[in-house]
């Protein structure tokens, strides 16, 4: 915990941003001191990605103004932001898969020798040096493509260490990470403070502001609510300011008694992915698969599903085995999957909300054949009403909602199907803490009235709340069972490693 | 939640490096294809392997390959230029009809103003697709329209008829310096130029970047705008030029005069193994897609086999290369895959 | 150029046809021949008639002499001349033409069809609305109607077996020959080369290889020409009886001299295009009709038979200014009445500069 | 784990990090065949002062005529597009089905027979499309360039250098003369129901949801059980049924066929159906659309061709009416990012303004 020096190293005063009608950003300000790590939290649609995006150039404000060691800055362009010294890592990595992994670091700085060409041995020195910082071991002249999402974010935090820069934004960089690549992730944190930069931190896991931030400032609506060092605040009034209630209990899981087995999976194997995987999920129960990212947990629900062909193995439903690769069969046998990427998988962005919610259920609502737009409106209405869901007009493409609203249409979606099983991955991955209970509190509801769920998520603590029982998954194997009772942080987090004698399944 | 501290991860890549090389190693594998070509056509025609025929060869591919160079850059930014066809006709009836008119023209005054009519096309290209943000496909789509239909205006059913081209110029249609023409020197010199610029210059590795990943490109402060339009310019400077070498390695043109280029263009650079949705390829490779496309054209005939079978094996040709593109990138993803394993096994 | 190319009949038709005009025709056609003297004044034919000249295609150098001639003749004749057609070389670009004809109430349409029968239904309608037809450079064949007048621009056989007697002539009867055709699809084309083969009979010793096909591209030309010289090295003689491909020999030739100690090149040509070869010694002769005098010839008959001065009688005459008179041809076979503008003409060093062509 | 840089999508805007735009964008679209009506009726204006009689029902047939193939394929072309993929091969398909129903009719089969032949030629030559596509997962525009040259050259291996004509009188002449009592050339009735057929399941079946959904986003829809790679082969393979289809028209209205029929006319088709408001990346566009743009352009030709303008001219039209069609749609978007630029510039922060202006 360093001491904050007077002055803040960057300024946030004032400011705003709206695109049209709406307005993302207003009138916020934050103070970021050097040697200091501050974490902006809020609920999605805060508008913390739009002030990341006014930090990085991205976008211009439209007032206020940002200043840096006293000095008022305007930015023209990203690169500007980053002349600065400002440098950003996203949500998803932005890499240029084509191209080497050192050339992505230095990309449009490349290091140039004579007549201005640039000097590739110096580039890939360069690389290695600033990985070595890091204490990983990258192959510079790789290139980026088929780098784990994990390796991609190393990248982008050595393009931002290679700037040398004095502040740096990180956009909910632990979102996709495995938590000893988080805990890697907090000790470069700590070395670029210790080298006197600023830090700001964005995250969905407020467990990961204490952690690692000694000062933290909430957003709501647009507006930033307070700014304090975090020692003056609890988990408690943090979320009572972020969603400007107070939250009823958190992971709300009743017990529910498990009737007869509803997904049977047998030694399922898909070559270089994950192999020899059997478990049961049965009516009324929550089956957690754990893992590191990269473990094959989501693989191995789309080999359930059908999204990819498994190379043997059987899946059964209600006793009846799927077909390989068809994921229609496999919804018509009652299955549902919620994927892990809502923006890629789970919804047609461009499309209205409506369209999407009927989407998976068009069967249903054909007459002679033809849509019945009628039906199609009033099935999305019922769904929008059950779940809450906040939105303008059911018009409107799915991409004008926020993204736990998002989500809510994907749940939506297949709970139109009524489905006997549900497979939901990472149920709530970068959505807010309140419709974050909002969904739990929905599983629930599903698991009493029958329904079967699967459920992957990379929160610990959403996996031991909710899950009756949790399945480890390790390099594609299952390495561990354990019981609701049993499961805890510890003994999940060994099987996911492997630092541990595998507890018999 | 739980911190636990790990020894880094360390990817284990050699298979990808292997066949990472194996990619790189494609602009070999078109250059093996092509010697294979002409050794078998050389086996049953001993006549194929004559400088002359070889000077041939070169000749033939020369133009196709320049245009290849132009549509690399502007490929390697996900984006396509279809005007070029177009762009030749016109520039070379241009140049021709002021030779015509002023017969003392200076040679390099010609080359000159074929090139600027090609580079002021292709700045409409590069303004329309960058300022509006429009799809380039739709935009020179229709500047090959619009092109050939100006050209058409005013070429009106002339023609440009040899006598009325300066020898000085025709001279490097067909002129060779130590047995090779001065055409194929031309295009060697800028294939090797620009395959060097792209290879060793920011703003060039830019044009890869802005192919590979547009969002990324915008976020890393790359002038994404100037450096497509500088691609589309360059593509149309290029088109300029061959222009001008078409008029003076056929000394006539009339109205059709290069149309249909543009596909025949696209179809070399992918087989010269440059990614359609841009972000990879080389210029060299675009250069000897052309040549392998017609050192199989001029091998057909010379083999005596009917040169009716050229489209039917052309086409073939294409479809397997992207084929085999497609292969070698899955072998790689796969071997990534196992790497990524591995990794993990820390 | 393309006269020389896409007529879409089948060959055998085309056979037909010219097999019976020949005879009659070089009698004809003999007396007629080029007279550029005493331009005739027409008094039978009517002032102020409007005929619609439609090419292959609007760009089409050689036909645009033609309907440079057609103009003339209509300008001798007081009338004018409206030219119309598409940019491609295929009938559905010509029928919006004969839509207009009928529109702009044409006294005469003269037609290169781009094909022999899809034009037929239109032309049909144009006749019921009374303009008279005119077919030149390649005719359409009708079943029945419309009734129509073919201006042969000189007999197929002629062409066929004349470029087969230069090039033996040049190389002395003997040694392998090859073919440089346009578009592997051009009837007319395919129908000279019938001839040739048949001529060839007459030269044992003249040997013809292949065919090759430069689709009237110089590009394409250029390819298969190289391809042929590394194929065929002992090659004595190249035919190319399109004026884009012996253009696009001739100037890789002339850039090749050492080729011309053993290879000789003739064809048809635009005298225009190939006299700088000429000169240089490239080719020696090479033949074509005069389309300037086509298209003249076809805008006199076309007005004569607007006026009612000329008519489709076999063996009836009519004026065709400067070229003297014409006498139409009975029907036969496939082909309705016709006249042939005579036999073809050989352009050498002595004459190749007369001509603006 | 890594899609987002496995999978690669051409560039758009509204894929920009700068999201804000693309509903403007969206709503241009849309708007666009309101504005494709009002062209349309600009052109009719502007035809029938030019000429009194062209909208006569013989100028809708011819219209029609011309532009019955072209538009016939523009048809399945449009759906391909919509999924976000394209065909250039349609026109080698037309040729190629020609080139087998003549040669098969030429040897003696029974023309419905042959007719037949040649559509399941077409299903053949789609399901190679379609395999390469959505199977092995090859760029749709280099594989249909592949086969575009591939099935030419087929085309031309069969039948080069010959034409084939006399196909049978009864059936020859429903490619030339209107529906019995109608002035509605046959093309044109097809085309139309047709359309109606596309248009309905495009905008009102589950199938055609899919399409949009795919275009959008492929991942998604595989994702909601759409059978995203099964759909695309369909596509394909119904658009090369249609365009051998059409195949078997034009050699119809031609009564005769040669290789090279129809060659070039894919990039007229993209054209029409770009014009028609169909995005190049797919999920947007109606098929009314394409129908008012083949309206468009027909009627245009047709004014322009009666007013004796130049042909070319008539690609300079359809160039600009090409640009026009993406730039309008975008210009919003445009406008703004450059004001925004120009405000960033002037380092001045100005009051709000709407990124959708």
């Amino acid at each position: 915990m360093t001491q904050s020096s007077a002055a803040p190293l960057l300024m946030v005063r004032d400011v705003s941003k709206s695109f049209g009608p709406v307005a993302a950003v207003q009138g916020v300000s934050l103070p970021l001191y050097a040697g200091e790590a501050h974490a902006l939290l809020g609920e999605n649609g805060a508008g913390k990605s739009t002030l990341v995006k006014i930090l990085a150039g991205v976008h211009g404000a439209d007032s206020g103004e940002l200043l840096m060691d006293g000095e008022p800055v305007v930015f023209k362009g990203p690169a500007a932001s980053r002349a600065a010294g400002i440098s950003v890592i996203y949500q998803e990595p932005m890499l240029f898969a084509d191209l080497s992994v050192a050339e992505n670091i230095f990309m449009g700085r490349q290091p140039l020798g004579v007549g201005r060409r640039i000097d590739r041995a110096a580039m890939n020195r360069e690389a290695t040096e600033v990985f070595t910082r890091l204490g990983v071991q990258l192959d510079p002249e790789r290139a980026a493509r088929g780098l784990s999402v994990a390796d991609q974010q190393i990248v982008e935090i050595a393009k931002a260490l290679s700037f040398n820069a004095r502040v740096l934004v990180m956009d909910e960089p632990t979102a996709a990470l495995t938590t000893v690549e988080v805990g890697r992730l907090f000790e470069v944190i700590q070395t670029l403070r210790d080298q006197g930069a600023a830090v700001l931190f964005i995250t969905h896991r407020l467990e990961e502001a204490f952690a690692s931030c000694q000062r933290v400032t909430i957003m709501r609506d647009g507006r930033s609510i307070r700014t304090a060092p975090i020692e003056d605040v609890t988990i408690d009034d943090i979320i009572r300011s972020m969603v400007g209630r107070d939250l009823d209990t958190l992971f709300p899981k009743t017990a529910t008694e498990p009737g007869e087995v509803v997904l049977d999976v047998e030694h399922l194997c898909r070559g270089g992915v994950f192999d020899d995987i059997s478990f049961q999920v049965r009516r009324g129960e929550i089956v957690a698969l754990a893992g590191l990212v990269g473990a094959g947990r989501s693989e191995v629900a789309r080999a359930v599903f059908g999204i990819d062909r498994r190379t043997s193995g059987t899946v059964r439903v209600h006793g009846a085995e799927l077909p390989n690769g068809k994921p229609l069969a496999a919804m018509n046998a009652g299955v549902a999957l919620v994927p892990e990427d809502r923006r890629q998988q789970g919804l047609v962005m461009e499309m209205s909300i409506d369209q999407n919610v009927a989407l998976a259920s068009l069967g249903r609502l054909r007459r002679f054949g033809l849509i019945r737009r009628s039906s199609e409106r009033e099935l999305a209405t019922t769904w929008a009403g059950r779940l809450q869901l906040k939105f303008s007009r059911m018009g409107n493409t799915v991409s004008t909602l926020s993204g736990g609203n998002q989500q809510k249409v994907v749940l939506g979606k297949w709970l139109a199907r009524n489905p006997s099983l549900l497979i939901i991955d990472e149920p709530t991955r970068g959505i807010d803490v309140g419709t974050k209970a909002e969904v739990h509190r929905l599983l629930n509801g599903l698991v009493a009235d029958g329904v079967a769920v699967l459920m992957i998520s990379s929160e610990l603590p959403e996996v031991l709340r909710m899950a009756d029982r949790v399945l480890v998954l390790r390099e594609g194997r299952i390495t561990a069972e354990f019981t609701r009772a049993e499961a805890d942080e510890d003994s999940v987090m060994r099987a996911a490693t492997g630092q541990s004698p595998v507890v018999a399944a | 939640m739980s911190v636990i501290t790990a020894p880094a991860p360390a990817p284990t890549d050699r298979p990808v490096s292997r066949l990472e090389s194996l990619l790189r190693a494609r602009e070999l594998g078109i250059a093996l294809a092509i010697i294979v070509v002409f050794g078998l056509t050389t086996l049953n025609n001993h006549a194929f392997a004559h400088a002359a025929s070889i000077q041939q060869l070169l000749n033939g591919a020369a133009l196709i390959a320049l245009l290849g160079v132009g549509e690399t850059l502007v490929i390697v930014t996900r984006n396509v230029d279809l005007s070029v066809g177009s762009v030749v006709g016109l520039s070379a009836y241009i140049i021709g009809d002021l030779f015509k008119h002023n017969h003392d023209m200076s040679v390099v005054l010609g080359f000159v103003i074929a090139i600027a009519v090609g580079a002021a096309i292709g700045a409409i290209n590069g303004l329309v697709t960058t300022v509006a943000r429009v799809p380039s496909l739709v935009v020179t789509l229709a500047m090959l329209y619009i092109v050939r239909g100006f050209d058409g205006v005013i070429v009106n059913g002339k023609t440009i008829d040899p006598d009325s081209i300066p020898t000085a110029f025709t001279a490097v249609g067909y002129r060779t310096l130590f047995g090779i023409p001065w055409l194929a020197i031309i295009v060697a010199v800028v294939v090797a130029a620009v395959g060097y610029a792209m290879r060793s210059f920011r703003s060039s590795r830019d044009l890869y970047a802005i192919g590979s990943n547009p969002d990324a490109a915008e976020l890393a402060g790359i002038p994404a705008g100037r450096r497509v339009f500088t691609a589309f310019l360059i593509s149309g400077a290029l088109a300029g030029l061959a222009g001008a070498l078409f008029l003076a390695l056929h000394a006539q043109i009339d109205v059709s005069g290069g149309s249909g280029y543009e596909l025949t263009v696209v179809a070399a650079v992918v087989v010269g193994g440059v990614a359609i949705f841009g972000g990879s390829g080389t210029v060299l490779g675009a250069a000897l897609g052309a040549v392998l496309l017609n050192t199989i054209n001029q091998a057909l005939v010379a083999s005596k086999v009917s040169s009716f079978w050229n489209g039917a094996i052309a086409g073939g040709l294409l479809l397997a290369a992207i084929a085999f593109d497609r292969w070698l990138s899955l072998r790689v993803a796969r071997s990534l895959q196992s790497a990524e394993g591995a990794h993990r096994d820390l | 150029m393309h006269t020389v190319r896409t007529v879409r009949r089948k060959v055998t038709l085309a056979l037909a046809v010219t097999l019976v005009c020949t005879v009659a025709a070089c009698s004809s056609s003999s007396t007629t021949t080029t007279n550029p003297t005493a331009a005739a004044t027409a008094t039978t034919v009517k002032k102020g008639l409007t005929v619609y000249f439609i090419p292959k295609d609007t760009q089409n150098p050689y036909e645009v002499i033609a309907d440079q001639g057609g103009q003339r003749a209509l300008q001798e004749l007081g009338g004018k001349v409206v030219i119309s057609s598409g940019t491609a070389d295929t009938a559905a670009a010509q029928i919006p033409s004969i839509q207009a004809a009928i529109q702009a109430h044409a006294a005469a349409i003269v037609i290169a069809g781009n094909d022999p029968s899809a034009l037929c239904p239109s032309l049909n309608q144009a006749a019921q609305a009374g303009i008279k037809i005119v077919a030149f450079d390649s005719d359409i064949a009708c079943a029945s109607s419309p009734s129509h007048l073919f201006i042969n621009q000189a007999n197929t056989e002629k062409i066929g077996t004349s470029q087969i007697d230069l090039l033996a002539k040049e190389i002395g009867s003997k040694g392998e020959i090859a073919i440089l055709s346009a578009a592997a699809s051009a009837t007319n084309q395919n129908a000279w080369i019938g001839y040739m083969k048949q001529q060839l009979k007459k030269y044992p010793n003249m040997k013809l290889v292949t065919t090759v096909y430069g689709n009237d591209d110089p590009a394409t030309s250029l390819t298969v020409l190289q391809g042929l010289l590394s194929a065929y090295p002992n090659l004595r003689g190249i035919i190319s009886p399109t004026t884009v491909g012996i253009a696009t020999a001739a100037q890789y030739l002339s850039t090749h001299k050492s080729l011309l100690s053993h290879l000789t090149l003739t064809g048809l040509g635009l005298p225009s295009k190939m006299k700088s070869y000429v000169h240089d010694g490239t080719v020696k002769e090479f033949e074509l009709w005069n389309p300037d005098n086509l298209g003249y010839l076809a805008g006199y008959a076309a007005a004569g038979l607007a006026s009612g001065s000329a008519s489709l009688q076999a063996g009836s005459k009519f004026d065709a200014g400067k070229l003297n008179s014409y006498t139409v041809l009975a029907p036969s076979g496939t082909t309705g009445p016709s006249v042939v503008l005579g036999p073809p003409l050989v352009f050498n060093a002595s004459n190749v500069d007369k001509f603006k062509f | 784990m890594t899609s987002d840089m496995a999978t690669k999508t051409p560039v758009t805007p509204r894929r920009s990090v700068v999201e804000t735009g693309k509903r403007a964008l969206w709503r241009g679209v849309r708007r666009w065949e309101s504005a494709l009506v009002v062209v349309l009726i600009g052109a009719l204006i502007f035809g029938s002062s030019e000429r009194p009689n062209f909208l006569s029902p013989m100028n809708f047939f011819y219209t029609g005529l011309n532009m019955g193939e072209i538009a016939i394929m523009a048809l399945p072309l449009t759906l391909i597009i919509m999924t976000g993929e394209i065909d250039l091969s349609v026109a080698s398909m037309l040729g190629l089905s020609g080139t087998v129903m003549g040669v098969l009719f030429s040897n003696g089969w029974p023309i419905w027979l042959a007719m037949a032949a040649a559509l399941v030629v077409g299903a053949l030559g789609g399901t190679l499309n379609g395999v390469l596509v959505a199977k092995v997962g090859l760029p749709s525009i280099a594989v249909t360039i592949g086969t575009l040259t591939l099935f030419r050259g087929i085309a031309v291996i069969l039948l080069a250098p010959r034409t084939i004509t006399g196909f049978p009188l009864s059936l020859t002449k429903i490619g030339v003369v209107p529906i019995q009592g109608t002035q509605l050339a046959y093309s044109t009735a097809i085309f139309l129901v047709m359309a109606v057929v596309a248009g309905v399941v495009l905008h009102a079946t589950p199938l055609g949801r899919a399409l949009v959904a795919i275009g959008l986003q492929p991942e998604a829809a595989q994702f909601a059980g759409i059978r995203v790679n099964r759909i695309k082969i369909w596509l394909y393979v119904v658009s090369g049924v249609v365009c051998a289809f059409a195949g078997i028209l034009l050699t119809l209205k031609n009564s005769s066929v040669s290789y090279d029929a129809g060659t070039g006319l894919e990039l007229n088709v993209v054209a029409i159906v770009l014009f028609g408001g169909v995005s190049i990346f797919g999920g947007r566009g109606t098929v009314i659309g394409v129908v008012l743009a083949v309206a468009i352009v027909g009627a245009l030709q047709q004014a322009l061709t009666q007013m004796n303008v130049q042909p070319e001219v008539q690609n300079i039209v359809i160039g600009v009416l090409l640009l026009i069609s993406v730039v309008i749609p975008n210009s919003g978007e445009a406008i703004r990012r450059i004001r925004d630029r120009a405000r960033r510039h002037a380092s001045t922060p100005s009051p709000r303004n709407s990124p959708n202006a």
